[in-house]
């Protein structure tokens, strides 16, 4: 019965392979040529090469600005429910509360009207989101699997109904508006800010390159002790415990991590949206969040990113695509059925996620390296 | 806060949240079965849900009934409640086959993980309400992504008064029938054959095997116990409420996987008792603390339970425990 | 963790103590009860310092539910558990781990989507230092424990003769995961090492090498308690056995005392002397 | 094939060739009331095309989803393209906060048929248009209607806390005093259980509800159905055929619904009949009238051969004339606010399943 | 012969457990299937009872071809299995359990004198008889995994390791138990490490190395078999 499974992970275990056996200078060259590829895709004289690839019906450059936004949302999330195995469904929740603290921060609208920089907000978005894993995991972390589904879905949807009073400092639907965008006094050649109202590049540029760094700091922490207690946890907490894995601060860090990293992609939503209000966290969101996570392959932090690329930037794709192919129907509504479709068939293909979990293919070629000459065991 | 309101309200509140509560308890039973056969949350059965309700008015706007119609006359009652129960209980069954068949069975039979799963029934659960909401006017139930009126088929009267205590027809109606079926379908499970067969595969799927259990088919079951029971709470649902819409199901899904879990999910009898407090306990906050508060204490009173009693009031009984 | 005071332990039974060793675990008076089951009823016994202990009886005499109360799994309904005089129950489990006590389950539970390495190396992690930061930032202390770690897993896993460390804890056979249970609880450098069975599983060469490896650990320093119903095995390895019928003790002793004590023949053995 | 014939005027001097935008939700949970607005703005442009084939303009949809987060892509998308001349939208406040900043820097003028939030029209966005009254007009016309008209001592007051009903709400409250208890709903609720127990017990005549068709039917079904006679009055997010769909004829019957507009009669045009043969019977919902006439305005416009942006947007500023399917005088302030004499507002009634005019409300 | 296996391969992913192994078993006898850790005998019984499909090969069962057959309808066909590892229904009281043994039997009479006939040899069971299977001990456990098998009435009974986890007196007993099923009319194929005890009352057995067999015949040759004895008898 594991029979399918073992085929696609052989598969991919067979593309990483060699994958690895090129040689080193072709790596980093692949690599580069990706990262190169990745910061010119905003611009115009770029993507409108790239026809059928491009959005038609909705500002590339912005779309992938959001797309990066989301693409740093499942690179969090994958920490949580990935690595760790504790399924979250309300990330979107850190989303918020790392949004709401720079709007309350900085905005001249807010009941704060403290009008910090959007800068100096970020690294307390980033901490109060963590604080709020903290404490929203402190008690919670000891429930198991699907109980902290439940929590989690349910603080989500708290802070959206608490965002949405009107009474309480977010504002609720009115929102909150004028958040400054980030460094004001950065000054292109034309005089106007770099981070502007339009041009969404500056924004992709600087949340792709967090993207980046954030992607590091995980693999460095997924191949240490770290990342091997979260597995164990995630395989048989029980036993981990007793083999001496302190399992409730593994999950407790996991926790404020992911909502580290969710707050740093909020606070950067903000900074470009310049307005929000409980509209734009709809417990919808998380689940996408999730969708993007599994469709990947939960546990690879390169799954997360693709995963995330087809969960946001297909739907707006499809907008476009009735009109540059030419159909009659207007695909743009059928975006989300299709979207609905895609996300079956996908997984029906590729159950393990579209890059599964590297460490299980590692182990693959691992075996096959130690198969042959010691067969005979025992 | 409003002590004297909630005084005053108390028993209209009680009972009108039980009634809410059961058509929660009725949709959580279709997560908890499936949760605690295949240990996975059905997204799609919030679904499962909506398009019974569809299905009942679909049937009544046939037979001649919609918003604007009165019905009068036990017998003609009778006749719609039927018909629409029949339409309800029959599309909601085949809705939940349809579902496992095309996005869980071709997982199952690939091993995939518990996870891969999640994803297919949020797909299935998209590809439901917005079919349901893009060819609404197609099918001729109602506008585009609009809201479905249809016909108030039992007039809500006080039958029963004892001491402020009104207690309507509809009332009556919705929370026996959500106990009577809890009762039957408790039945079926712990006491026939199949009903173990569904316990076994719960506990060890493959061991189950070993004994003779066809694990499909106890599959299959499930899911359409779910749908049966997702079809009647469909049924109240349009007595009570007389409303549906594409998007319906969310919510009253949410509540419902809320309740299961607030009974402990697995659990038949904490499906029941968590839908019946989730009700009750919504109605009171509103009537305490204003109605913007009603699902945020919803949540508050799961959470808080959930660190008293982790595994629910009842907790789980479906499903495995290790030794 | 210090305070080893040599107290003479209270011996109510009839072995005689070498008095001159160093009392490691002392169940004292313990009793458990599962609702109507009373799993252990006053059982009182002493292990000390670098002797193989082994703990047998029936089945569902209370061995393992003795075992868990050692390792803090379960909280005695009654008594005491205290490891070098410090009491065990209460204290989180991780934390009992690294006070040195580590253990191997009946049932096996090692991480199965691991490989054997890894399972290997997360029990070397119990007694490491890394934090998050410098896992995040790779700080030297990371590189340090990391490199350490990966070659005592190898140790290890050559110890107890696996041989391919790569694959994944669920794909090996079943005496494979037993004895790469046995890595892992070694991995966490215990004073006091508990298998629950080891052997099952194992066919008579393998239980030979089992026994050698039993005593090997021993001669590591680790003192190691040994819960078995194979009587070769039992009888071959340990110094002292202590009988549980019903949850209480019937008889404690060395081996060949045990061995012929009428109780415990009639409780357990059915046979005298049935070595295989 | 739009591509030329820009400029090239065919006889006239009407700009061919141009976009239309339409920004909102036209699909998701608010797509209920962006579809009726995209279908008035497509009649409106269906029948100018008809009556120019040789020089037609297009209209191109933005659906927001009604999400902030949405819209800045489709702003963007909008402001890059030239042909694009003029947004009919956003539909609602929360999106404008985000694409009208847009929109302003790419010079776009906007008229919004719906998004009502006072502030808009503060924060100097030159392109910004409403063809409705904001808040401030509807709201106190409300409460004058339950304190003057239908004379209610005890007034309940209940929102759905959107930015839209809760604005409502909180301006009747400043003209009625204190209401005989409020109580705050949930967009999408369905189950008015508790708020229905406290409005019966509270004794109250009249209700005004804050909020869209969907609550207020479903509300006012539960409450009738709890045995409550009062009359309910809501603002111009109730006043949609919907509203009846969901109560039910016999429930809604005697509601008061209000709205910033004049009642259409045979008079002011054909809008009516004309969307519903356009659109499969479908009766027109809310704002679909208002989108009809602020569509027109810029239609107009391109008649003129207003071919950019600029021309276009000081032909809105100069524009004053009344629309055919609202009758009321679109005629703009400096900053986009409809001239607040222009603002009429009307009670309307539910009649044997209708919406039929009431009375105007009068302005003090 | 009531099963005949030929040729069967199987793979766990890109690992090969079995190199096509060939047996048989014949009505009526104790067979016996030895070897080391991870030789593949665990995996021969899946692929016997249906849980593992197989690669290549064919499995024929009184006279059928079951190799594509589900698990479940070869046990209605009359193949029943203690599982390795127990497999005991962890929620289902013992009693629970024993009865989902007969799960696709409908004779009463039968069920209820089998119940009684399983407790009589197991008088811990009955004893326990409203104990979650999850709380039992490991040997209670496996007592109650072996009376479940008997109570599926099987044509062939497959065991793997019964008297794993169990006290020597009742080791002593479930090889009795064995014999006395085998006589009242079960075919029986046992997968035992101990071999001795196996070996002495198997009509015939077969050794499994490294997913092939490498010898087979009697119990008594294999019993007295050099080979044999010293790799898995144990150099007493
Ligand atoms: N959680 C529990 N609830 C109820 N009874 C339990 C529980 N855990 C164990 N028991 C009972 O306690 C007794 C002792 O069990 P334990 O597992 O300690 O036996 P054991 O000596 O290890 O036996 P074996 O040799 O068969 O493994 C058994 O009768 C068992 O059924
Ligand atoms: N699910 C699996 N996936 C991959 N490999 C497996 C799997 N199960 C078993 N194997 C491998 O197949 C081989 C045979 O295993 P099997 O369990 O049949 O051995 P066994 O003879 O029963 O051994 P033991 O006496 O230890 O139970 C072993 O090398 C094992 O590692
Ligand atoms: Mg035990
Ligand atoms: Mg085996």
């Amino acid at each position: 019965m594991n029979a399918h499974v073992e085929k696609v992970r052989a598969r991919g275990a067979r593309m990483r392979q060699r994958w690895q056996n090129m040689p080193r200078q072709v790596r980093w060259i692949a690599i580069i040529a990706l990262l190169v590829f990745l910061y010119l895709l905003p611009n115009r004289w770029f993507y409108i090469n790239l026809w059928y690839f491009r959005t038609m019906e909705s500002d590339m450059a912005t779309v992938l600005f959001e797309t990066s936004f989301f693409v740093l949302l499942a690179v969090g999330l994958n920490v949580v429910v990935g690595f760790a195995g504790l399924l979250d469904l309300g990330y979107f929740g850190f989303f918020a509360v790392g949004a709401y603290t720079v709007a309350l921060l900085t905005s001249p609208e807010s009941r704060f009207d403290i009008g910090w920089p959007w800068l100096l907000a970020v690294p307390a978005a980033v901490a109060v989101t963590m604080l709020s894993g903290v404490i929203l995991g402190t008690p919670t972390l000891r429930l198991r699997g699907d109980y902290l589904a439940i929590v989690t879905l349910g603080f989500a949807e708290m802070i959206r109904l608490y965002a949405a009073r009107n009474e309480g400092i977010a504002n609720g639907q009115r929102g909150i508006p004028e958040i400054p965008h980030p460094v004001p006094d950065l000054k292109g050649s034309d005089g106007q800010s770099v981070f502007g109202v339009v041009d969404a590049r500056p924004y992709y540029w600087l949340t792709l390159t967090i993207i980046i760094f954030v992607i590091l700091g995980v693999r460095n922490l997924t191949r240490s002790r770290v990342g091997r207690a979260w597995v164990a946890i995630r395989e048989d907490e029980d036993a981990a415990q007793i083999m001496g894995v302190p399992t409730f601060k593994y999950k407790l860090w996991a926790f404020a991590i992911g909502a580290a990293v969710g707050g740093l992609s909020g606070a950067l939503f903000a900074g470009k949206q310049s307005f929000i209000n409980s509209d734009s966290f709809q417990l919808t969101n998380s689940i996408l969040v999730l969708a993007a996570v599994i469709l990947g392959g939960a546990g690879n932090v390169y799954g997360a990113v693709i995963g995330a690329f087809i969960t946001w930037y297909l739907p707006e794709w499809v907008r476009g695509i009735g009109g540059a192919l030419g159909l009659e129907i207007n695909v743009a509504e059928y975006r989300i059925l299709i979207f609905g479709a895609v996300l079956i068939i996908m997984m029906i293909f590729r159950p393990q996620g579209i890059l599964p979990s590297r460490r299980r293919a590692a182990e693959f070629a691992d075996r096959r390296q130690e198969a042959a000459p010691t067969e005979a065991s025992a | 806060m409003d002590f004297d309101g909630l005084v005053r309200d108390f028993p209209d509140l009680t009972t009108t949240g039980l009634e809410q509560g059961a058509i929660y308890a009725l949709v959580a039973l279709g997560y908890t079965l499936v949760y605690g056969v295949l240990r996975l949350i059905n997204f799609a059965h919030s679904e499962v849900f909506m398009i019974g309700t569809v299905a009942a008015l679909g049937t009544w706007q046939v037979m001649g009934y919609n918003q604007n119609s009165s019905v009068n006359g036990i017998g003609i009652i009778l006749l719609l409640l039927l018909a629409g129960l029949a339409a309800a209980v029959v599309a909601s069954t085949l809705t939940a086959v349809a579902v496992e068949r095309v996005a869980y069975r071709p997982l199952r039979r690939r091993n995939a993980p518990p996870l891969a799963f999640l994803i297919t029934a949020i797909g299935a659960s998209f590809v439901l309400f917005e079919a349901v909401g893009l060819f609404s006017d197609d099918l001729g139930i109602g506008g585009q992504r609009t809201p479905f009126g249809m016909v108030d088929v039992m007039q809500s009267e006080t039958l029963v008064s004892i001491g402020g205590w009104d207690i309507t027809n509809t009332q009556l109606l919705v929370i026996l029938s959500a106990i009577g079926m809890l009762v039957a379908l408790d039945l079926f499970i712990n006491r026939s054959r199949l009903g173990r067969g569904i316990r076994a595969v719960a506990q060890d799927p493959d061991t189950a095997a070993l004994m003779g259990v066809n694990k499909d088919r106890v599959i299959l079951l499930v899911f359409v116990l779910g749908g049966i029971m997702a079809g009647a709470a469909a049924l109240l649902w349009n007595v009570t409420y007389a409303f549906s819409r594409f998007d319906v199901g969310f919510l009253i899904g949410l509540k419902a996987f809320s309740a299961a879990v607030l009974g402990g999910i697995g659990n038949l009898r904490g499906a029941l008792v968590g839908g019946l407090l989730l009700g009750v306990v919504e109605n009171y906050a509103s009537g305490l603390f204003g109605g913007e508060w009603k699902d945020f204490t919803g949540f508050v009173v799961l959470i808080v339970l959930l660190m008293f009693r982790p595994t629910g009031l009842l907790g789980e009984s479906l499903g495995r425990a290790r030794a | 963790m210090t305070d080893t005071a040599d107290k003479a332990p209270d011996t109510t039974a009839t072995d005689t103590p070498p008095p001159q060793r160093e009392a490691l675990l002392e169940v004292d008076h313990v009793t458990l009860r599962f609702g109507g089951v009373v799993a252990l009823n006053d059982v009182n016994f002493t292990l000390y310092k670098g002797e193989i202990l082994g703990l047998i009886g029936p089945n569902g005499a209370g061995k393992t539910t003795c075992f868990n109360a050692m390792t803090g799994v379960y909280t005695p309904t009654q008594g005491e558990i205290r490891f070098r005089g410090e009491r065990v129950s209460g204290r989180a489990r991780h934390k009992i781990t690294q006070l040195g006590i580590a253990r191997t389950f009946q049932n096996i539970r090692l991480f199965p989507e691991m490989t054997a390495l890894e399972n290997v190396m997360v029990g070397a992690d119990a007694h490491h230092k890394t934090s998050v930061p410098s896992a995040l930032f790779r700080l030297p202390r990371f590189w340090k424990e990391e490199r350490s770690g990966r070659d005592r897993a190898h140790d290890l896993l050559r110890f107890v003769s696996i041989e391919r460390p790569g694959e994944l804890a669920r794909n090996l056979s079943y005496g494979e995961q037993r004895r790469l249970e046995i890595a892992r609880a070694l991995a966490t450098s215990p004073t006091l090492l508990c298998l629950d069975e080891p052997a099952a599983g194992f066919n008579p060469a393998e239980k030979d090498a089992l026994l050698k490896l039993i005593r090997k650990i021993r001669d590591t320093g680790v003192t190691v308690l040994l819960i078995e119903h194979d009587m070769r095995l039992v009888m071959g390895v340990t110094d002292r056995i202590v009988v549980l019928e019903f949850g209480k003790k019937i008889a404690e002793g060395l081996p060949a005392e045990v061995r012929d004590n009428p109780a415990v023949i009639a409780a357990y053995l059915g046979v005298p002397t049935d070595a295989a | 094939g739009e591509d030329d014939g820009a400029d090239s005027g065919s006889g006239s001097n009407a700009a061919c060739g141009m976009k239309i935008g339409f920004f909102g939700a036209l699909t998701g949970d608010a797509a209920g009331l962006g579809i009726h607005m995209r279908n008035g703005t497509k009649l409106a442009i269906d029948q100018y095309n008809k009556d120019n084939a040789d020089c037609t303009a297009e209209l191109v949809e933005y659906d927001s989803q009604g999400d902030p987060a949405k819209a800045p892509a489709l702003a963007t998308q909008a402001v890059g393209d030239q042909k694009v001349i003029a947004i009919i939208g956003p539909a609602f406040s929360g999106e404008s906060e985000v694409a009208d900043p847009i929109f302003q820097s790419g010079n776009l003028p906007t008229i919004s048929p719906s998004a009502t939030r006072p502030s808009l029209s503060e924060k100097g966005w030159s392109v910004f248009h409403r063809g409705v009254g904001n808040d401030t007009s509807q709201g106190p016309a409300a409460g004058r209607y339950l304190k003057n008209v239908l004379k209610a001592e005890k007034v309940y007051v209940v929102d759905d806390q959107s930015a839209y009903g809760a604005g409502l709400a909180d301006e009747v409250k400043k003209v009625i005093g204190t209401p005989v208890g409020e109580d705050k709903v949930q967009v999408k609720q369905t189950n008015f259980s508790a708020v229905v127990t406290k409005i019966r017990n509270s004794g109250a005549t009249a209700l005004f509800f804050g909020g869209y068709y969907t609550e207020a039917g479903l509300l006012l079904k539960q409450l009738k159905g709890a045995g409550w006679t009062g009359t309910m009055v809501a603002g111009d997010g109730v006043n949609d055929a919907n509203f009846i769909t969901v109560a039910g004829q016999a429930v809604a019957e005697g509601t008061i619904l209000t709205c910033p507009c004049a009642p259409a009669t045979a008079a002011k045009g054909t809008f009516v009949t004309d969307y519903k043969t356009a659109f499969d019977n479908a009766e027109p919902g809310t704002y679909a009238d208002v989108s009809y006439d602020v569509t027109k305005i810029v239609l107009e416009g391109l008649k003129d051969g207003k071919a950019t942006r600029a021309d276009m947007l000081s032909w809105i500023k100069a524009y004053n004339k009344a629309g055919t399917a609202t009758g009321v005088t679109y005629k703009f302030e400096s900053n986009g606010e409809l001239d607040p004499t222009q603002v009429v507002v009307w009670a309307f009634k539910v009649e044997a399943g209708k919406v039929v005019p009431d009375v105007e409300i009068p302005k003090a | 012969m009531l099963l005949e296996i030929e040729n069967l391969t199987l793979l766990y992913g890109r690992i090969q457990a079995l190199h096509g192994i060939s047996l048989h078993v014949n009505e009526g006898e104790v067979v016996a299937l030895i070897g080391a850790n991870g030789a593949g005998k665990t995996t021969t019984m899946r692929a016997i009872s249906g849980l593992r499909p197989v690669a290549s090969g064919k499995i024929i069962f009184d006279g059928h071809d079951v190799t594509k057959v589900r698990a479940d309808l070869r046990v209605i066909r009359g193949i029943g299995q203690a599982p390795e590892g127990r497999g005991v229904f962890p929620g289902m009281t013992v009693q629970e359990n024993l009865e989902m043994g007969a799960y696709s039997r409908r004779d009463r009479a039968g069920i209820a004198q089998d119940l009684a006939m399983v407790f009589d040899l197991f008088p811990r069971l009955r004893e326990r008889q409203r104990q979650a299977g999850g709380t039992l001990s490991g040997g209670e456990q496996q007592m109650l995994a072996v009376g479940r098998a008997m109570m599926t009435r099987p044509k062939l009974l497959l065991l793997d390791e019964p008297s794993m986890g169990l006290a020597p007196m009742l080791i002593q007993q479930i090889f009795e138990i064995i014999t006395r099923i085998n006589e009242q009319g079960t075919t029986v194929l046992l997968v035992e490490q101990n071999a001795q005890q196996a070996l002495s009352r198997a009509h015939r057995g077969y050794v499994l190395e490294t997913g092939s067999i490498v010898k087979e015949g009697s119990g008594q040759e294999l019993l007295h078999d050099p080979a044999v004895k010293e790799a898995y008898l144990g150099v007493a």
